[in-house]
């Protein structure tokens, strides 16, 4: 058995040009530090998919030029305004965009997780955004009568991405609430966490954090790296760095004010 | 046993909601998005629309880069799809939310005919939908600075239910982009009342300020609290 | 509001007669305590879904004549032999039974908790179970070319009841790992819950505790009955009675045994 | 990475699981059914099934009421379903695996004309499937208490492996009421080593004592530890 537990540079080799990362929505435990460990490996030519939706994770990766594919349901700062990067990179159609809608991408990831090669969904029948999505299908649902419905293809990323609070030495990561990054490490061929700390127990004999714990079993590699979601929250622990936030939104409005703060808080800093 | 629900971005719409709670006792159930004080969701990010697609929550909130006169929301971009001249966000959860949550409150500050349009570039969600299809949600109204809408889902036109203080019907039809209904007699929107402003500023704005610090900040001068 | 927290008698009101009614595996939390008081209640004609499988809860329940219809993959009592009421049943006629493949109600659930009419699910074609259900279709996968996959339909019972460690005074219902009690819950109209004890703090503020948790939103009515699980395993709190087992194994072998077991162990005594 | 998992009343294949992770250093990964203590499963009942389905699991055991040669087993009953004359638990989850992961072994301790027969009454799950079905799983051996078949997929029937440590081809031949290949040559089965026994008595027996209390007493004269 290899070490599961290992440096950040080692965790993220299995995140090669060109594959499909999926990464969960900005209040989920995105995992920042590992991205800005990316952007520095020089990344390139990457499937983002955010699960359902994201904020500064995808920004950055967009604005230093990772991103080939984006597939999500909205990228924004929230209340720190429209993500300036994603915003033009569509404009000048720098990125394939492919829009969907939260529930659409959840059971994507949930039909992969189930091994099937399909999830039927409601909802999306006349909007665009179906009408943009070639690879989806309709069907009359069979156990009805003129009832049309959308089939979704199952969603398998090569590499799922997150950070959480805690793993143990096996690699059990807990997370929580945050379900959606177990459904994420089932569907993806390999999972990498970054983690606040290590468990000093085994994670799956705690009668109580055994119920927010993902397997090790799914786990490729963890690293750890306190404050690994700054400056974005971490669930329970820490909240979004809103002062940085909002400095991020004024840089990052403008290419050179972009190209500084790439250069201070990505390439200059391992973290904050 | 129904809940609210509210989304991303929607600090009105959460401070509606949260309100409602107070006045409530506690009832209706309320989840807002990003929140971990004010959520009842415990299986990730996906029971929101789960929990909708069950049948069991009864209000969501949805708004638009524009809004049109069918009720038609677009939250992705303005002119053309493949070469857009303006891009939003991108369409959340409103794909199919508003086909599933009974009532969707739509609500849009900027009452103008740049966000309140004849027709939208992007259909993110449609305002109504062909009979035979499952749809058993969609807009009961819309809410702007100007005026409260009523919607009409068996006609798919909006209807002019009041106009905010301060403030005239033809105001409304000189910004509004698209046709709507015009009762012979519209009201003033009611001001909330002394008791509603106390809870809004003593309960909820400090509640709001876990997931919308600036807008607590900014509109109640709050700032987070256990709840 | 009215109060959650209820007696036994009153949380069981929602299961009536000829109701579908789902109860979990014999391993994940059965309401024994809540099943021994509807065999007294006189409850009948109900379709018991057991998700998957069953042992003691769905035996006593066909042997005590409150059995119509049986959905489930498996009823055995395990180690202790072979389910002797349900064996008899299915040789008599007396049960209309449903014979399904554990992961099928498991998709079909989560179905109903998703609100979308169908799941697809690999396996199943060229076995008798599929021949057997004619309320289940084969469709060519949209998204293959001649790949026959099995649809199956949303099951949404009337009624879910499970036993759990404990609740909150909100109805908020620890489950730990046997989160198929939460799929259960949201696909039931409505759910019942016995529990241990009753935890005070609020269990969704509590950052560990809130993982396992079901949510009160779900929850109809819970009813306090320590040991509500007995004679069969609460996971991490208490093993199966491998003595009453085997007594029950014995007696319900004949009639007689199985009549003097009710009277001595359902009618006379409310709990052990 | 991938595992072995055990389902319902499968004490033998437990012991097999167990024994090969005490072995590997704690690999493969094991999951028993039924077992807080042996699983690596936090995601409830449906794990083990989505885990195969996502071609993880590596490893499974299946029984049958009866077997046939072209290894179909049946769980359900014998006779005409309608009418049987006599009936088994059911299918459990064989139905799904048998067809999604890649190894099931398939055991029967009872090696005799009724339990292995031409044809069974009823396919819980079938040995093999037409060519266009999805199919990455099936059956790669049967064990005996008499011997150990191995399973040619491409030809659906069994070849004679090894017969056990006091038992003859003739005995197999006799109780068994399916044809199956014999080669030339057909091995002794190896009896297990000092080793293996000294870990199934010291190491696995105590921990089968959570899930089959009564088999590990009866076989081992273990109670149940902590792992």
């Amino acid at each position: 058995m290899t070490a599961i537990i290992c440096s950040l540079d080692e965790a993220l080799a299995p995140i090669a040009d060109g594959c499909v990362l999926a990464v969960p929505r900005e209040s989920s435990g995105a995992a920042m530090a590992a991205t800005r460990a990316l952007i520095r490996r020089g990344i390139n030519r990457l499937h983002l998919i955010a699960l359902p939706t994201s904020s500064l994770q995808a920004d950055l990766l967009i604005g230093a030029g990772c991103i080939e594919t984006l597939e999500t349901s909205a990228v924004s700062l929230g209340e720190f305004g429209p993500a300036p990067c994603f915003t033009s990179a569509i404009l000048s159609g720098t990125v394939r965009m492919l829009d969907t809608t939260c529930p659409a991408l959840h059971a994507q990831f949930q039909a992969a997780e189930k091994g099937v090669p399909f999830m039927p969904l409601r909802g999306l029948i006349g909007s665009d955004v179906l009408a943009q999505r070639r690879d989806w299908r309709v069907i009359d649902n069979p156990f009805g009568k003129d009832d049309p419905i959308v089939l979704l293809p199952a969603l398998s990323p090569d590499v799922g991405l997150f950070h959480a609070p805690m793993a143990d030495h096996s690699g059990n990561v807990f997370v929580g609430t945050q379900r959606e990054l177990i459904t994420m490490a089932h569907a993806a061929r390999k999972t990498v966490v970054t983690v606040e700390t290590i468990h000093d127990g085994d994670l799956l004999r705690d009668p109580t954090l055994v119920a927010g714990t993902l397997p090790g079993f799914y786990v490729e590699a963890v690293a750890v790296e306190p404050r690994g979601a700054w400056p974005l929250s971490l669930p329970d622990h820490y909240a979004i760095d809103a002062a940085h936030m909002s400095e991020y939104a004024r840089l990052a409005a403008a290419p050179e004010g972009f190209a500084d703060y790439l250069q201070r808080y990505v390439y200059e800093r391992r973290a904050a | 046993m129904y809940a609210m629900s509210v989304g991303a971005a929607s600090p009105i719409p959460a401070t509606a909601a949260l309100l409602a709670r107070e006045r409530g006792g506690g009832r209706p159930y309320v989840s807002l998005l990003g929140s971990r004080a004010h959520t009842f969701f415990t299986d990730g990010a996906r029971e929101l629309f789960d929990c909708a697609g069950q049948g069991r929550v009864d209000v969501f909130f949805l708004s638009g880069g524009q809004i049109d006169g069918a009720g038609n929301i677009n939250l992705v971009s303005i002119g053309d799809y493949a070469r857009p001249k303006a891009r939003f966000p991108g369409s959340f959860g409103s794909a199919y939310l508003y086909y599933v949550v009974p009532k969707v409150i739509l609500f849009r500050v900027e009452h103008s005919r740049r966000t309140l349009v004849p027709k939208v570039d992007f259909v993110s969600a449609p305002g109504g939908s062909a009979d035979h299809v499952f749809r058993p949600g969609g807009p009961i109204a819309l809410v702007t600075s100007l005026c409260l809408f009523a919607f009409d889902r068996q006609h798919r036109r909006f209807r002019l239910q009041s106009v905010h203080p301060g403030h005239s019907v033809d105001e409304v039809i000189e910004n509004t982009g698209f046709a709507f209904d015009q009762p012979a007699y519209i009201p003033v929107t009611p001001a909330p009342s002394t008791e509603t402003l106390r809870l809004m500023r003593s309960r909820v704005a400090p509640m709001l300020a876990e997931v919308y610090p600036q807008f607590a900040q900014s509109v109640f001068g709050a700032t987070a609290c256990a709840r």
